[in-house]
C-alpha cells in the first residue's frame, strides 16, 4: 500500500502493463527523457529502452498511424497526445483507421491502441492546453472512451484499458494529477472493478448527480455540502464515457427521479445530452425533473483568468441541483 | 547496393525531362541499366507476361460487371500493370504491402483470388480477405492514410528483428497529404524498412500532376534525406529490378526509398468518372504507344521466348479466371442485415447488443408480416 | 422560374455570390474542369477563372488552412470537401483554427470561410463516402452548421452562408442532389428565410418529427403515410443544426407533445441527443412521451449492400412514431 | 538574385556539417560572403543591436514575471534574438508575418508593443493585438498551423497583385507536422510569395533535432522544388541579408524559400520545462560562445561605431522598457468574466445570448448575497 498521485498510478500502471507484456510500447511526444511534460512516463525509457520508449516526430497524425501499423504487427502501442487540443491532426487516423479498421477488416485485424489524453481545464494554461472533446470520440463508432478520476482508478483503467482488443481513447483529468490516494499494488486486474462500469460514489435520495473525470472531485464536494442543508445526492463516477454503464444510471434515476450530469466540455452535443436523452428514454415516468446539465459554456476555452468562471463548479452544480429539485 | 546507387538526385531542370530507369523499352528491346541489372529465366518472364495479362483481363471483366449493374463502382488499374506487378513479384513472402484501393496487380502478385477484391466494389464489405493471410493489408480509401500504418508495420518488424520489408502503395495525389510526408518523416527518422512505392499516374482524378509538385515526384525523397528514385512503371522489368533493390536495401537496414514508378492511368479514374472532361485523348494516344504489356509481347516474340501456342494457352486461361470472376461475383451472396453490428468491437459493447436486438425484433415484425401475408394467399 | 435539382440550384447559389462579390472563391479536389465529382461547381472555373475556381492539391488541412490565409486577406472562400468522410485531415484546421480564431483575436478578425460538405448515405458509395458527421461540428464552438434538404433552400442557404461572417460548414444531402423544384431566381435574399430558422414543413397535432438534410423527405413520407391512418404528423425541417431555432421547435414540441427525432448519423451523440436533452428541459411538462430517435446504428456506416438496412426510413419512422403515441 | 543564389542545394554528406551563411563571426569579424552581400550603414546596425538587446531584455523581464507569479507560463526568446531580429528588420511594411509563439522579437520590429505578448502568457486574453494594423498575425500555439495560413495569406497577395510577401515563422519540430508540409506545397505549386522561416534551435522541448530529421533541415525545400538555405541564425546581418534576399524573390514572383536559422534554445522550452533532464550543460557552453548579442557588440566596440555613451544610454532605454512592461502587466486588468461569450461569432447566436443571460443572472445572485453580506455588517 502506497500513497501515490493519479499520475504517479498512470506510471504505476503503464509499468506493470510493460512489465507484463513485452509487445507493450509507448509512443509519443517527449514521453522519453522528459518523462512527458507531466512526467507520466518517468523513468520508463531507462528501464525499458528506447525501443519500447519511442520519442516520435512532433506529428499527431504520424504518432496514431504508426502506431496503427505498429499494432498490425503485433504491438500494442500506448501513445501519449500531450495535451487535449493537440489530438486534431490525428482526427483522422483516429475515426477513419483506428476506430474503423477491424469492422473493415470483419474482425480479422485487432487494433489494441490506446490514447492517452491528459484532459480538461483547471491549471492555468494557454489555449489548446484545456479542452474537454471527450463527445467526438464518444461519438464516433468502433472506439471505447473511459475517464478515471482517482489515482486507484487511474492505476487499473490505464492497465484495463492496455489490456483491451479494441482502440481505447483513456482520458486523464489534469488538473487532478497530483491528487493523491492510497493504491493497494497487490490487487490484480481481476479485482478491479471492469472498465466499462460506472460507480456510486455516494448513495443518496434525493437527487443524482453524474459526473467523471476532473469534475467528480467537485460532484462530491456538492454532495457533501448539500448534505449539510439536508439533501441526500448520489453521486455517480461515470468512468466510461462509451460504453455507457446503463444499468447503474437508470437504477440511480429511477431511485432519485432527479438527474443532473456535471462536465468541462461545452453543453451542446456534449456527453450531458446523450446521458440526459437516454436517461429520458428509459426512466420517463420515473423523473420528476428534466435531466439537467451544468457544463462549461458553448464558447471556446477561455483564457485561464476566465477559467474558474468557464468551469462548473459546486456553486454552479449545487444552482443546477436545486432547481432540479424545485420542479 | 550502394546508398548513392538508388539515390539518384537529380537536380530539377526546367524543361528537361529527368532520367528513368529503364530495362525494356517501349518497343520490346531489352536495354541495359549501369546500376539496375536484371537477371532473368524465360520462365520467370513468362511469368511476368502471364500475370499482366491475367490482371489486365480480371479488371476488364470487373469493368464490365460494373457496366452491368453487379459492381457499385471500379478503380481500373487499366495502364498500370507493370508498375503493379514489377512491383508485387519483387517482394518476398515476408514482406508486406500496404495497397490503395487500385492495386489489384500486387494483389494478385500476393496471391489474393481477385474475386476478393470484388466484394468491397460491389458493397458487400468493405474488404474481403485476412490481411495476414498473404501479407497484403485490406485496400485503404482514405488518400495517404496507409502510408503511416505500413511504416508502423514496418518499425515493427525492425523491432522484431526481421529481415522483411514493407511496400506502401500510394498515387502522385496522394504525395500532397500531410500523412504521406509525416510517413517519409517517420521512416527517414526511425530508417524504417519501408519502400515508398508510387504510381504516378499523372492524374489524380481530374488533376495533372502538376497540381500536386512542380518538380518530379521521385525528388521529394531528397528533402527527407532518403533515396529517389524513377522508374519507366510501363517496363515490368525496370520495376522489378529497381523494387527489388529498394526492398533489400530497406531489408538489410538501409532504410526507406521512394521510388516514383511513372505510368499512365489509361481509364477513367473510376468507373464513375468522365475523363473527357478534362484530358484530351492526344496523351492517352501516346501513352498506348507505351503499353505495359505490349512491349513483353514483343520481346517474347521477337526473342522466340514465347510462342503462339503459350499465347493461345494464356488466353484460355484468361478466360477462366474471368469466368470465375463473374460467376463469383454473381453468386457474392448479400450480407446479413444483422452482420452490421459485427466486428465493430473485439469485446462486448452492451449499445450495440441492445441496438441489434432491438433490430432482430423490428426485423421479425416484417417477416411476421410476411408470414400473414402469405398465409392470406 | 425554372425546375432545377438540388446540386444545380447549389451551382447557381455559388454564381449568383461570385456575381455579386469578386472576394468570394471556390477551392478544393477537382472543382475546376471537372466540376467536383458531383458537378457542382461545374461551369465555374470557366467564367470565373483558374484563380477564383481553384483546384488545390489533394490535402484537405492545405485547403481549409490556406482557405484561412485568404479569409484573413479579405477573401470569401468557399471550400468543397468531396466527400463526407474526407473532411478529418483538415479537423485541427476546422476546429482548432476556423473555428476559434476570431474569439482569438477577440473580434479583430473574422473567418467568412463556407466549408461545403456533400453528406450522407444512400447512394451505392464504397467506405468514407457515406457518413454523416454533423455531430462533430455543431458540438465545436464557433462554427455554424446548417443542413439543406430541398433546391430552394440549397440555392438561398449557400449565398447566406457565404454572405455569413462566421465560418458555416454547408452540408448538402448528396443522394438529394437530383431531387428538383422550382426555383424563382428573382428572389432576393432578403425574401428568404433567415439561416438559422427552422421550417415547420407540415402542420399536424399528434406528434412531431424533426428531420434535416437527407431525412426531410422520408419524414415528409411518413407523415404521407402516417395521415392515412389518421395520424397527424408535424414535420420541421431543422435546416440551421447550430445554432438551433428553439423557439420553433419548442413551440411544436408543446402543442404536440411527442417528439421524434430522425438522423442518419449514429445515435449516441448525435443531434438528437442534443434535440432531445433541449427539449425534454424546456418541454418538461409538456412532454407525453420521451423524445424519440430514430438514428444510424453506432457502428461504422456498413458496405452500402446493407445501406437501406443502416438507414432511418420511413418504418423505422413511422415504428418510432407508434411507439411516442403508445405512451 | 537568380534561383540558384538562394538554392544552395547541398547532397547530404553524412558527417561534414553543411556550409552556413554568415557576416558576422562569433568574434564580431565582419566576412564577406559571395552570394549575400550587405551594404548597412553605421545607424542601422546600430538600430540592430538596439534591437536585439531590448528584446532580450523584455525577455529577462517576462521570464521574471513569470517567476513572480504574474505571468502563467513564459516562452523565452534567448539565444534566438538574432534570428528574430534580422528577419523582422528584413520585412517591409507591407510584409505580412506568421508567427509561433515565441516571436517576440519579431513583434518588436513590427511595432508591436511588447505588453500586448504578455496578455496571452498571463491568462487575460489568446492575443492582444490587431494582426492588420502591423501585419503581424496572432501567435499560433498549434505547431504549425500557421504555415497554411500564411500559405493562403501569400496566395491572396498574389490575387490582389500586391507586391510584397509573407514569412511563416515555426521550429525545428514543427518541419515534421503533415501541415507545414503541405504548405510547402500548396506555396510550391501555386508559387506564393512566402518565405518559410525555420528557427532550428536544435530542440522541440526535449527532443533533439535527429528525432526530426536525418538531414540538415534547410535541404527540405529541395524535395519540394523550390530553395533551402542555411544562415547563422545567431548573425543577425546574415540573416537579414538571406531574408530580404528570399523577401525580394517572393515579391518578384519568383515562389517561396526556405530559410534555416541555425540557432540555439538558450533557455527551457517554456518556464515549465526542466531541460536538465535531457541536454547536457556542455552544449549550452558551447552556443554561448556564439552569443547574437555578444559579436555585434564586439564588432561594434572594435570599429569604434559605438561608444560607452551610447551603451549606456541603451541601459537607460532597456531599463525604461522593462519597467514598462512590468508595470503594464501589473497593471493589466483581469477579463470581465461576461466576455468569455464576446467576439465567438461575428452574428447573433441565439445560444451564446441565452448562456450570457443566464450567467450574467447567475452573477447577479453572488452580488446579492455579497451585497446582502455587506449589509449585514
Ligand atoms: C483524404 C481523401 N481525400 C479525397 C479523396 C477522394 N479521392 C479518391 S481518389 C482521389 C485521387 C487520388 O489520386 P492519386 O493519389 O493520384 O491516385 P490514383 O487514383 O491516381 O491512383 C481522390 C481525390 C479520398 N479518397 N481521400
Ligand atoms: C500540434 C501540437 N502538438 C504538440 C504541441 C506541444 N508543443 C508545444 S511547443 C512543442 C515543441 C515545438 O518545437 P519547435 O517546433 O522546435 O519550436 P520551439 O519550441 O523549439 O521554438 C510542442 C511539442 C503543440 N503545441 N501543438
Ligand atoms: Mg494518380
Ligand atoms: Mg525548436
Amino acid at each position: 500500500m502506497a500513497t501515490v498521485t493519479l499520475a504517479k498510478a498512470v506510471t504505476m500502471g503503464l509499468r506493470a502493463a510493460m512489465e507484463a507484456d513485452p509487445k507493450v510500447l509507448v509512443m509519443g511526444e517527449d514521453v522519453g527523457k522528459l518523462g512527458g511534460v507531466f512526467r507520466v512516463t518517468d523513468g520508463l525509457q531507462k528501464d525499458f529502452g528506447e525501443d519500447r520508449v519511442i520519442d516520435t516526430p512532433l506529428a499527431e497524425s504520424g504518432i496514431i498511424g504508426t502506431a496503427i501499423g505498429l499494432a498490425l504487427r503485433g504491438y500494442r502501442p500506448v501513445c501519449e497526445i500531450q495535451f487535449d487540443g493537440f489530438v486534431y491532426p490525428a482526427f483522422d487516423q483516429i475515426v477513419s483507421q483506428l476506430a474503423k479498421m477491424r469492422a473493415r477488416a470483419l474482425g480479422k485485424v485487432s487494433l489494441p491502441v490506446v490514447v492517452r489524453i491528459p484532459v480538461g481545464g483547471g491549471i492555468g494554461a494557454v489555449e489548446h492546453h484545456s479542452e474537454s472533446n471527450e463527445a467526438y470520440f464518444a461519438h464516433t463508432a468502433g472506439l471505447r472512451v473511459v475517464a478515471c478520476s482517482n489515482p486507484v482508478d487511474a492505476y487499473f483503467m490505464t492497465q484495463q484499458a492496455i489490456a483491451s482488443d479494441d482502440p481505447v481513447i483513456l482520458y486523464e483529468p489534469k488538473r487532478r494529477y497530483w491528487e493523491k490516494a492510497d493504491l493497494d499494488e497487490s490487487l490484480t486486474l481481476e479485482q478491479a472493478a471492469p472498465l466499462h462500469s460506472a460507480r456510486v460514489l455516494r448513495s443518496g435520495t434525493d437527487a443524482t448527480v453524474i459526473a467523471y473525470g476532473p469534475m467528480v472531485k467537485t460532484a462530491m464536494e456538492a454532495a457533501t455540502a448539500a448534505a449539510e442543508e439536508g439533501k441526500e445526492l448520489e453521486v455517480i463516477d461515470l468512468r466510461s464515457l462509451s460504453p455507457l454503464d446503463t444499468g447503474t444510471l437508470e437504477a440511480s434515476a429511477r431511485k432519485t427521479g432527479r438527474v443532473v450530469v456535471v462536465h468541462e466540455a461545452p453543453g451542446f452535443l456534449g456527453m450531458g445530452s446523450e446521458l440526459a436523452a437516454r436517461i429520458t428514454e428509459t426512466c420517463f415516468f420515473s423523473l420528476e425533473a428534466p435531466v439537467l446539465r451544468v457544463t462549461g459554456f458553448d464558447t471556446p476555452y477561455p483564457p485561464s483568468r476566465l477559467e474558474e468562471e468557464y468551469l462548473p463548479d459546486l456553486d454552479r452544480l449545487l444552482d443546477a441541483v436545486d432547481r432540479s429539485l424545485a420542479y | 547496393m550502394t546508398d548513392s546507387a538508388l539515390g539518384t538526385r537529380h537536380i530539377p531542370t526546367q524543361g528537361s525531362e529527368p532520367e528513368l530507369v529503364q530495362l525494356l523499352t517501349p518497343e520490346g528491346q531489352r536495354v541495359e541499366h549501369p546500376t539496375y541489372s536484371l537477371q532473368i529465366s524465360d520462365d520467370e518472364l513468362r511469368g511476368l507476361y502471364r500475370d499482366l495479362v491475367l490482371v489486365r483481363r480480371v479488371d476488364a471483366e470487373a469493368t464490365a460487371l460494373q457496366r452491368q449493374g453487379e459492381l457499385g463502382i471500379w478503380a481500373s488499374l487499366l495502364g498500370q500493370e507493370a508498375a503493379q506487378v514489377g512491383s508485387g513479384r519483387a517482394m518476398a513472402e515476408d514482406d508486406y504491402a500496404f495497397p490503395t484501393y487500385r492495386e489489384h496487380g500486387v494483389a494478385w502478385c500476393r496471391g489474393i483470388d481477385p474475386l476478393n477484391l470484388l466484394g468491397l466494389f460491389r458493397g458487400v464489405n468493405h474488404g474481403g480477405w485476412d490481411p495476414d493471410e498473404k501479407n497484403f493489408h485490406l485496400y485503404t480509401i482514405v488518400i495517404g492514410a496507409q502510408t503511416l500504418h505500413a511504416t508502423g508495420y514496418a518499425m515493427g518488424m525492425q523491432k522484431d528483428g526481421a529481415e522483411s520489408a514493407v511496400i506502401a502503395y500510394f498515387g502522385d495525389g496522394a504525395t500532397s497529404q500531410g500523412d504521406v510526408n509525416e510517413a517519409f518523416i517517420y521512416a527517414s527518422v526511425f530508417n524504417a524498412p519501408v519502400v515508398f512505392f508510387c504510381q504516378n499516374n499523372q492524374w489524380a482524378i481530374s488533376e495533372p500532376i502538376e497540381k500536386q509538385t512542380r518538380i518530379p515526384l521521385y525528388q521529394r525523397a531528397m528533402g527527407f534525406g532518403f533515396p529517389g528514385v524513377r522508374v519507366d512503371g510501363n517496363d515490368v522489368l525496370a520495376v522489378l529490378a529497381v523494387t527489388r533493390a529498394a526492398l533489400q536495401k530497406a531489408r538489410e537496414g538501409s532504410g526507406p526509398t521512394l521510388i516514383e514508378a511513372y505510368t499512365y492511368r489509361m481509364g477513367a479514374h473510376t468507373t464513375s468518372d468522365d475523363p473527357t472532361r478534362y484530358r484530351l485523348t492526344h496523351e492517352l494516344e501516346s501513352w498506348k504507344l507505351k503499353d505495359p504489356i505490349e512491349r513483353v509481347k514483343a520481346y517474347l516474340v521477337r526473342t522466340g521466348k514465347a510462342d503462339q501456342a503459350y499465347f493461345d494457352a494464356l488466353e484460355r486461361e484468361a478466360d477462366g479466371l474471368a469466368a470465375h470472376v463473374r460467376r463469383g461475383c454473381l453468386e457474392m451472396p448479400d450480407p446479413d442485415p444483422l452482420s452490421i453490428f459485427d466486428h465493430v468491437y473485439a469485446e462486448r459493447h452492451p449499445l450495440l447488443e441492445e441496438e441489434r436486438e432491438q433490430f432482430a425484433a423490428y426485423l421479425e415484425t416484417f417477416d411476421a408480416v410476411d408470414a400473414h401475408d402469405a398465409g392470406d394467399r
